[in-house]
């Protein structure tokens, strides 16, 4: 297995090059940069600009540049923070936000997959299928909204926006429910779909057959036998989504007034912030193949049919 | 199943067979929530490309800045936007952007991902993995940073073809339609990816089957294996994928207009109108409900469609 | 495992809604008891450095944690005493000299000395720190030409420390609103040991901003800051006026959204709303008038036209399409929030100052002039593309103007969005036709609108230069007698709203909410609140 | 009293395309410790009988239409479902046709070995282990103590199948049911598992019924044979009379068509037709279509079993009334 | 044998095992055939028993070049197959045709019999579309469907019926040679003697060289002129179908038949079975010398040493690869 990771992390590292290059070329290549504002400088503190940010190099040392330096680099729009700085600062926030909402998205998923799959084509079906479909068809900008409506400024329950009292040292405040609910109902509304799928599958197969000749309940039939083999599909899933999750969570970032990466990397786009952009793209590209690897892992240690290799 | 006698008789009347896509139509005719999504989204492409017909020019831009925000009531069914602009003209314009850019960019990453997927599966080997290798760097590229470049630099392009066509006497003009053409290559671009591994996937496992290898027996030219006997049935799962990609790609159009990288005002979107009711909630909660119930009807309709398809078009429950 | 997960899920949803459940008390209310004033400034905040930083969200936490030389009057923001407890002025309006406090502090309890002034003016002209705001200093003499690099010696500039505490600084021309100036961050002191002690004088970012290291010499010094999260300060004991000081703490967040921060304002996280979506200004009317701000505001949005571009290099079609415009129903309707019709350029009554131009809203002459440029009824109209960058406000402006000119030229004209730095991207390259944009002013005076179009400033990005223009700003800059400036800078707008390179629209307003409790909140043109004298004071018990 | 008594059996599948007849009143015994053949083509109804006796067929859309199965004085088919659970696995063991599917393959073989105990409660843990292991090694697995932390898929499909005789059997069950056992097996593994079922229901004096579509299997394997056709059972007897006194023209087709039995060379014998077709009722007899010896009396009326004797019964009219002989 | 038509010789096919994703390395060898060596003549039926994984249906895809060998030759007539190479090959690919054991994945579900027909049809000979409806329907007759079934599509057929189809298929194109793997093993016992008797019939009639694979011993008995049996990879005895069947000489043919269950019970219940212990062994890593030796109950030290060479015992076609044949035999 060790060796099997090793060969993974070593195949990445083009991989990451080949993103690298992709992200620093596009970026270049895209108008703007990141003096252009509101009140345009003049030709000459433009170019004293360009020299204080080695943007006068040529393009290729510029990159390699970048690459060995990535995490040291200064941010153009935020000059006394580096791009690592940033990162670290702002990551534990999205992958908490993250955490939550699949763990959201997990609960309500399996629960009404599973559900769902017990008497396909049913009204035991139609009702917990339709149920997680809302969070599909609802975008997120929608559902955050109106559950601050219904929950924070009608009810009172949760508080409208923030994360932890945007005090970071709690690891779970009444603040984190809203946004982990918004952004958790969308994936659970996916992973409902590939639980009833995968169920549906698992359920057909003999070897549920011969548990309940064994005598077994329907109860331990389906958790002991079938969900095991039913989640695969759902494990599969979780390497995109949970990386979909950290990078797609802006929206939510946005309307919950939640200072993660999400907004960062969105924000460093649009501010044409060369070298957070480069440096949020590598961490997030990284973030994705680690995360692949993990699943990987997960559905060889899940399916005793595969093998490491 | 036919009784059919072994013994051959004088050929008569020939008996006509009912292919699978008529069995799952009958299987899917069954499935009333797949017929009533069906059947909305039918209704509903009817209004938004047929109802203009019997609208005025401009129904959807007209404005009329003393009846900002008017809440629905006579002459206004749905109300008024912030610009005055009757709600009905546009959500039934912005039915038909919303659809058409469902449908297109559906229909440009179905192209791709069916002839990526089958060549990668089909030949497999160094070439599959070479080019699964690259739908995995482009996984894992950032989505926002590719859309924006590709809006902005294509931006430029259009206007050269339209150049280029006025160099040549020619009226024609491409810019008009650029930015959703744009839009469709963007949003099929990415969507693509998903669609190649499964059709991919599928294509693996007909390579396996034996009808495939009565083919290649037969001694049957390769292009004619992948055209006839490999895309026909990859069509199935890829049909249902379908269905369930067109509302992932209005999503995504919703995202976009989210950004403000939709289509191009006036011309509204659903996605645009709800982004704009979104904001104004407690205000005119009918900039809101109209247009998201329409949308959240049409993706579980389609949703509906997809699942009872792939139930329809399943062998597997064909069985019972 | 999966039960584990559903168990963990379940738990964390249970133990939400428990903790959201409790009885709690609204961070405003607590923030009203501690004095502790929860704001929003919009963006996030993205320096604390006055001569790197160039946006109003850094505006309004620095001026909370330094004192320029000058201060502000809460209620008209007429120059006060700030650092300087007194100062003079040349007869010929050129020389100024400043008398600093003697018990003007830094944080750390350093004197703040006039040479303290003087090393931060060289530190924001020195040209490897390439200051983008530098040129807010070029009223001082030889200050340009020293962040060009084209003076070497600082001793040349006209900033003198006298001794410790005086300070003199000598103008190329009398510039009445030189003490306004003052209070733009540009001008401001910084703590020179502070920032030689962290990586040198010119390099960006060094640490010194951070709050461990930070010193300053304004009524709140720097507690802590989160990038992206919030800001904290608390009040400056070594500050000299520190009894003025009112407040002991204020936590800026960063809220970009307006529903946003309506949620927060709503929700009792935030005392103001610091954008409030006009057409929410009903529903306040109604529901909350008493926390509900219109305020004017130093700023006009207006469009550019490219006059090097077919077809607005045709004066008459520029004035065709500046004619055809219905401002008053666009401000009614679209924009809401009383904002003003713009026909001239300039906001109205800055420092004594109203444009005598005004441009004739008149359909009919509208079609004529089109006509005379060759398009009778909008035929052969040629493509005409209206630039903005992708904001819903700017949108709906210009769907409506699209529309209108529909209306009442009938030509077509399409709409371009584009995000922000390509749009910028584009109109510095001039690369547009029309192009939407607005301009908010440096300081109150007519100059900071008029000055822009002249032919060599780089906020131009029309193509358009006229001579006589440019004559006239020259000749404001150097005329001393208010009246007779004015009426220069009238010239000037005539002339503006004569070629019309740009298309004005209307003047903003600042339309915001702000929690009842918050007192000595004034409004005024420039949207300073000098810190020191916000108060928060509960409503007093029914 | 018979230990198992089956009287008119029905199951019926509701489908879309109508209802299918999968097993059509069948009635039959099984005394203790007898070996029980039931033979019949795919779709005659065999595996079906037994999955609706155990509650182990879909419902939907399968339906147990009437009939009782009398298990010890309780009704199999009519008994809450908590009570057919104690009997299953415990009293009732199965095993099934395909042995790479019908084992769970993301636990380990001692897991489900173990599961029978845990479910009704036989063992606790350690003991249930110790039981599992002796099993495997009764069930011939070598190196079981191994073995048993493997998955399934590191096992042969005979292994596999030998497993799950362990896993059906180590409740001592009154009565196993096999299900096609070996026929997704080699001949010479074949051979090794019915020595093995034969072994270890002679140690235990479980009674058998071996459901399969091959009569080389049951002849020298079953104590008595139903033939099953059309979801009915149309002979039943002792093996010997069903072989050497085959009597139902189905039977008798069906032994002549075996390739085996036929001097080479020679043409097969061959059933014209089909299998019926389950979902379209017949009024008669439903093999009348195939069969060479049908009369118009075959399609309009309904055979019973009737006994021939020696508990020797079959369904065919003509044979009972006697105006046909073999 | 010179009056051979299909001629196998020393035919290897090895499934290299690799292992890595960046730097692939050959881990192990698969041996499915292993050095097999036949020969029909014209219009004989060679029956092919093996248990799973033997290697049977791999040398029948070898034979058909559908698997290019590792090593040896196939020569059909007079042209050597292991030669030929793209469109030579494919236009060769009339000479020879498959059919598969599983009726069900063997035919195009989306596609009716008559379009599948058709196109074998045309594979090799252009045929005018008016001539194809005739020539498809007498197809059809000729392997016992009715003609009017030409526009339904495969599920609409039962299994032996889709079976008559692809066997119509394969004999669309006129060949020579038919390989069949394993055709009635899917089968109900009633529709298995149908089939069977259908593709005796087509060989006698149509002069077809047959290769008959088959697990089940009493199936290939009866229609093939000769029986080869295989154990992982290679041939371990050959002879006239009779001979073999009821004289086998081969420690493992003889397990084999007297593991297949006779329904006859006075002979099952006095028959001594030969019960071999455990599996066939992995083609991945096959045990030296006469590979049967692990399993086999008369094995000796000499067995491990080296694969035995073929040999007759009484000089005539029936031959066996063990080198105790003769004592065992006695």
């Amino acid at each position: 297995m060790l060796k099997f990771i090793l060969r993974r992390i070593l195949e990445t590292i083009p991989v990451l090059l080949c993103v690298a290059a992709m992200t620093f070329f596009m970026c270049r290549l895209a108008p703007g940069g990141p003096f252009d504002d509101d009140k345009q400088v003049t030709p000459e503190v433009r170019e004293l600009l360009d020299k204080q940010f080695n943007l006068d190099q040529p393009l290729y040392r510029q990159f390699i540049d970048y690459v060995v330096n990535l995490p040291s680099l200064q941010s153009f729009k935020n000059p006394s923070h580096t791009v690592g700085g940033i990162i670290s600062e702002k990551f534990p926030v999205s992958a908490k936000l993250g955490f939550f909402a699949i763990s959201i998205a997990l609960g309500l998923g399996v629960l009404f997959g599973v559900i769902a799959s017990l008497r396909p084509n049913t009204y035991i079906d139609y009702i917990p299928s339709s149920l997680a479909m809302i969070g599909i068809c609802l975008p997120t900008f929608v559902m955050g909204p109106l559950l601050i409506l219904v929950f924070s400024l009608q009810l009172d329950w949760f508080p409208p926006t923030g994360w932890g009292g945007f005090n970071y040292d709690q690891f779970f405040a009444a603040d984190m429910v809203l946004p982990s609910l918004t952004l958790g109902l969308f994936y659970a509304a996916y992973i409902s779909r590939l639980t009833r799928g995968g169920m549906l599958d698992i359920l057909t197969q003999d070897y549920i057959r011969t548990a309940r000749a064994k005598g077994a309940s329907g109860l331990r039939v389906i958790l002991r036998h079938a969900l095991r083999g039913g989640l695969l599909p759902v494990i599969s899933f979780m390497g995109p989504a949970v990386a979909g999750l950290i990078a797609g969570s802006f929206v939510i970032e946005k309307i919950f007034a939640i200072p993660g990466l999400g907004q960062e990397f969105v924000n460093s786009v649009f501010n044409r912030d060369y070298t957070l952009v480069l440096g949020v793209v590598m961490f997030y590209a990284t973030l994705i193949i680690l995360l692949n690897l993990i699943v990987d892992i997960l559905q060889v240690v899940l399916n005793p049919k595969l093998k490491f290799d | 199943m036919t009784d059919a006698p072994a013994k051959p008789d004088a050929p008569g009347t020939v008996e006509k067979g009912e292919s699978l896509w008529i069995g799952a139509w009958h299987r899917l005719r069954k499935n009333k929530m797949a017929l009533a999504g069906g059947a909305f989204i039918l209704l509903l492409t009817g209004l938004s490309f047929i109802g203009p017909f019997f609208l005025e020019h401009d129904y959807y831009t007209e404005t009329q800045l003393e009846d900002v925000l008017q809440s629905p009531g006579d002459p206004y069914p749905l109300g008024t936007d912030h610009l005055g602009r009757d709600q009905l003209g546009r959500i039934i314009k912005g039915g038909q952007i919303s659809l058409m850019v469902g449908l297109v960019a559906t229909l440009v990453s179905l192209t791709i991902g069916i002839g990526y997927g089958t060549i990668s599966g089909y030949f497999g080997g160094k070439v599959d993995s070479v080019m699964m290798r690259l739908v995995d760097i482009l996984y894992s590229l950032p989505f926002t940073i590719f859309v924006i470049l590709l809006m902005v630099f294509a931006k430029d392009l259009g206007d050269t073809i339209d150049a280029w066509f006025r160099a040549r006497g020619s009226d024609f003009s491409i810019s008009g339609q650029w930015n959703m053409l744009l839009l469709f290559v963007a949003i099929g671009a990415v969507e693509w990816l998903t669609m190649a591994r499964i059709v991919r996937g599928q294509v693996l496992s007909l390579r396996r089957q034996e009808f495939i290898e009565a083919c290649i027996s037969l001694g049957l030219p390769t292009r004619r294996i992948l055209f006839r006997h490999m895309i026909p049935n990859v069509l199935g799962p890829v049909i249902v994928y379908t269905t369930l990609t067109i509302p992932a790609v209005m999503l995504l159009e919703a995202f976009l207009s989210f950004l403000g990288l939709g289509v191009q005002p006036p011309t509204p979107s659903w996605g645009l109108l709800i982004k704009d009711g979104a904001d104004r909630m407690r205000e005119a909660w009918w900039m809101l409900v109209f247009p998201g119930v329409l949308f959240a009807t049409t993706l579980f309709s389609f949703n509906f469609v997809g699942d009872g398809l792939r139930d329809a078009l399943d062998p597997k429950t064909s069985k019972d | 495992m999966t039960n584990r997960i559903i168990a963990c899920g379940a738990l964390g949803l249970l133990a939400g809604a428990l903790a959201g459940c409790g009885p709690k008390i609204k961070p405003t209310d607590q923030g009203i008891r501690d004095k502790v004033l929860l704001v929003t400034v919009g963006a996030k905040t993205e320096d604390l450095d006055p001569h790197v930083v160039t946006g109003v969200p850094e505006h309004h936490v620095i001026a909370a944690l330094t004192e320029g030389l000058v201060a502000e009057d809460p209620v008209d923001l007429h120059p006060v005493p700030g650092t300087a407890e007194k100062w003079e002025v040349s007869a010929d309006g050129t020389v100024y000299t400043f008398h600093l406090r003697e018990n003007a502090k830094w944080t750390n309890g350093d004197p703040v000395t006039a040479n303290d002034f003087v090393q931060s003016f060289k530190r924001i002209l020195t040209p490897a720190l390439a200051s983008k705001y530098a040129y807010m200093l070029f009223v001082m003499k030889g200050a340009e030409e020293y962040s060009l690099g084209k003076l070497n010696d600082f001793s040349q500039v006209g900033a003198k420390a006298l001794d410790e505490r005086t300070l003199e600084i000598t103008l190329n021309s009398p510039t009445p609103y030189f003490l306004a100036l003052l209070n733009h961050y540009t001008w401001f002191p910084v703590h020179i040991p502070t920032i030689e002690k962290h990586d040198g004088m010119i390099r960006r970012g060094s640490g010194w901003t951070q709050p461990e290291n930070f010193v300053s010499n304004g009524a709140f010094r720097l507690k802590s800051w989160q990038l992206g999260r919030k800001i904290v300060v608390e009040k400056n004991p070594h500050y000299w006026d520190v009894a003025t000081t009112k407040l002991n703490e204020i936590h800026f967040y960063p809220v970009e959204l307006e529903t946003t921060q309506e949620n927060m304002f709503r929700g009792g996280q935030l005392h103001n709303i610091y954008n409030l979506h006009t057409d929410k200004i009903a529903t306040y009317k109604k529901d909350h008038p008493d926390e509900l701000r219109i305020k004017p505001h130093l700023a006009s949005y207006f469009y550019r036209f490219n006059v090097t571009r077919k077809p607005c290099d045709d004066v008459r079609v520029r004035k065709a399409l500046a004619m055809a415009l219905d401002r008053d129903s666009i401000t009614k309707n679209v924009t809401k929030g009383e904002r003003m019709p713009a026909l001239f350029f300039t906001p109205p009554g800055v420092n004594g100052y109203t444009a005598r131009a005004r441009i004739e809203e008149n359909v009919e002459k509208a079609r004529q002039l089109l006509a005379e440029a060759g398009y009778p009824d909008g035929k052969g109209f040629p493509p005409l593309e209206l630039l903005y960058n992708t904001t819903e406000g700017h949108r709906i402006i210009a769907e409506a103007i699209q529309q209108m000119w529909k209306k009442n030229l009938n030509i077509d004209i399409k709409l371009e969005n584009q995000e922000w730095k390509v749009y910028l991207d584009r109109q510095r390259e001039m690369d547009y036709q029309v192009s939407r944009a607005g301009w908010t002013g440096d300081y109150p005076d007519p100059n900071t609108f008029l000055d822009m179009w002249t032919s060599w400033s780089q906020q131009n990005q029309t193509g358009w230069a006229k001579p006589e223009y440019d004559a006239l700003i020259r000749k404001a800059a150097t005329t001393q007698n208010t009246e007779a400036r004015l009426e220069v800078f009238q010239q000037a707008e005539e002339i503006l709203m004569e070629e019309l390179p740009i298309l004005p629209i209307y003047i903003y307003t600042r339309v915001y909410a702000l929690h009842p409790a918050v007192k000595n909140w004034h409004a005024n043109v420039l949207d300073h609140h000098p810190w020191k004298h916000v108060d928060l004071e509960a409503k007093a018990a029914e | 009293m018979p230990l198992l008594d089956v009287n008119d059996l029905t199951t019926y599948f509701h489908t879309r395309n109508g209802v299918v007849r999968a097993v059509d009143g069948v009635s039959f015994q099984l005394e203790k410790g007898e070996t029980l053949g039931i033979v019949g083509e795919s779709g005659s109804g065999k595996s079906v009988t037994c999955m609706s006796m155990l509650g182990l067929i879909p419902q939907p859309p399968g339906r147990i239409e009437r009939g009782t199965a009398t298990f010890d004085g309780t009704d199999l088919l009519h008994c809450s479902p908590k009570e057919l659970q104690s009997i299953r696995g415990r009293r009732i063991a199965m095993i099934f046709q395909d042995p790479m599917t019908s084992l769970n393959p993301y636990l380990r073989i001692e897991d489900q070995l173990i599961e029978p105990l845990l479910i009704h409660g036989l063992a606790d843990k350690a003991s249930a282990k110790k039981q599992a292991l002796e099993m495997l090694d009764a069930v011939g697995i070598q190196d079981a103590a191994s073995r048993i932390r493997g998955y399934p898929h590191e096992f042969s499909g005979g292994m596999r199948q030998r497993v799950m005789i362990a896993m059906a059997l180590i409740t001592k069950p009154d009565v196993l049911i096999a299900d096609e056992p070996t026929t997704a097996l080699d001949v010479t593994v074949q051979a090794q598992i019915l020595e093995l079922i034969k072994k270890e229901q002679q140690e235990l004096g479980t009674a058998v019924i071996l459901i399969t579509h091959d009569l080389g299997v049951v002849s020298g394997f079953c104590d008595r044979i139903n033939v099953m056709y059309g979801g009915k059972i149309v002979e039943s007897g002792p093996t010997k009379e069903i072989f050497y006194n085959p009597q139902h023209p189905y039977n008798r087709a069906l032994q002549n068509s075996i390739p085996a039995l036929q001097a080479k060379g020679k043409e097969l014998y061959t059933i014209p037709g089909m299998p019926p077709d389950m979902s379209k009722p017949s009024a008669g007899c439903s093999f009348a279509p195939r069969c060479e010896h049908a009369t118009h009396l075959c399609t309009a009326e309904p055979p019973e079993l009737q006994s021939l004797g020696q508990a020797h019964t079959t369904a065919c009219l003509r044979v009972q009334r006697e105006n046909l002989k073999p | 044998m010179s009056d051979a038509y299909l001629q196998i010789d020393n035919l290897k096919t090895h499934f290299p095992v690799e292992k890595g994703i960046l730097f692939r390395k050959v881990t192990g060898t698969v041996k499915a055939v292993d050095g097999v060596s036949l020969s029909l003549a014209k219009g004989e039926v060679l029956g092919l028993v093996g248990e799973s994984g033997c290697g049977k249906s791999t040398l029948g895809s070898t034979v058909l070049q559908l698997i290019k060998p590792t090593a040896g030759t196939v020569t059909l007539g007079d042209r050597t197959l292991t030669d030929l190479d793209g469109k030579e090959l494919r236009s060769a690919r009339a000479d020879f045709q498959m059919i598969f054991q599983d009726p069900y994945a063997s035919l195009n579900p989306r596609m009716t019999v008559y379009s599948m027909l058709a196109e074998a049809i045309q594979a090799h000979r252009k045929t005018p579309k008016a001539e194809l409806a005739n020539a498809v329907g007498a197809l059809m007759e000729k392997v016992g469907l009715a003609a009017r079934f030409m526009r339904k599509y495969p599920h609409e057929f039962s299994g032996g019926q889709r079976q008559r189809i692809a066997i119509a298929r394969a004999l669309a194109v006129e060949p020579k040679l038919i390989i069949a793997d394993e055709p009635v093993s899917a089968l109900d016992v009633s529709i298995q003697a149908q089939i069977l008797n259908l593709l005796s019939d087509l060989t006698r009639e149509m002069e077809l060289t047959m290769v008959f694979i088959s697990h089940d011993l009493s199936v290939v008995k009866h229609i093939s002129d000769r029986i080869a049996v295989m154990y992982l990879g290679r041939i371990v005895e050959i002879g006239p179908a009779t001979k073999v069947f009821e004289h086998p000489q081969h420690p493992y043919t003889k397990a084999l038949c007297s593991a297949v269950p006779m329904p006859d019970p006075d002979s099952e219940s006095t028959r001594k079975r030969i019960l071999l212990p455990g599996d066939p062994p992995s083609p991945l890593n096959p045990p030296s010398g006469c590979t049967f030796h692990p399993r086999c109950p008369h094995a000796e030290e000499r067995c491990q040493a080296a694969w035995p060479s073929f040999e007759s015992l009484n000089n005539d076609t029936h031959q066996a690869a063990c080198v105790r044949l003769t004592e065992l035999n006695q």
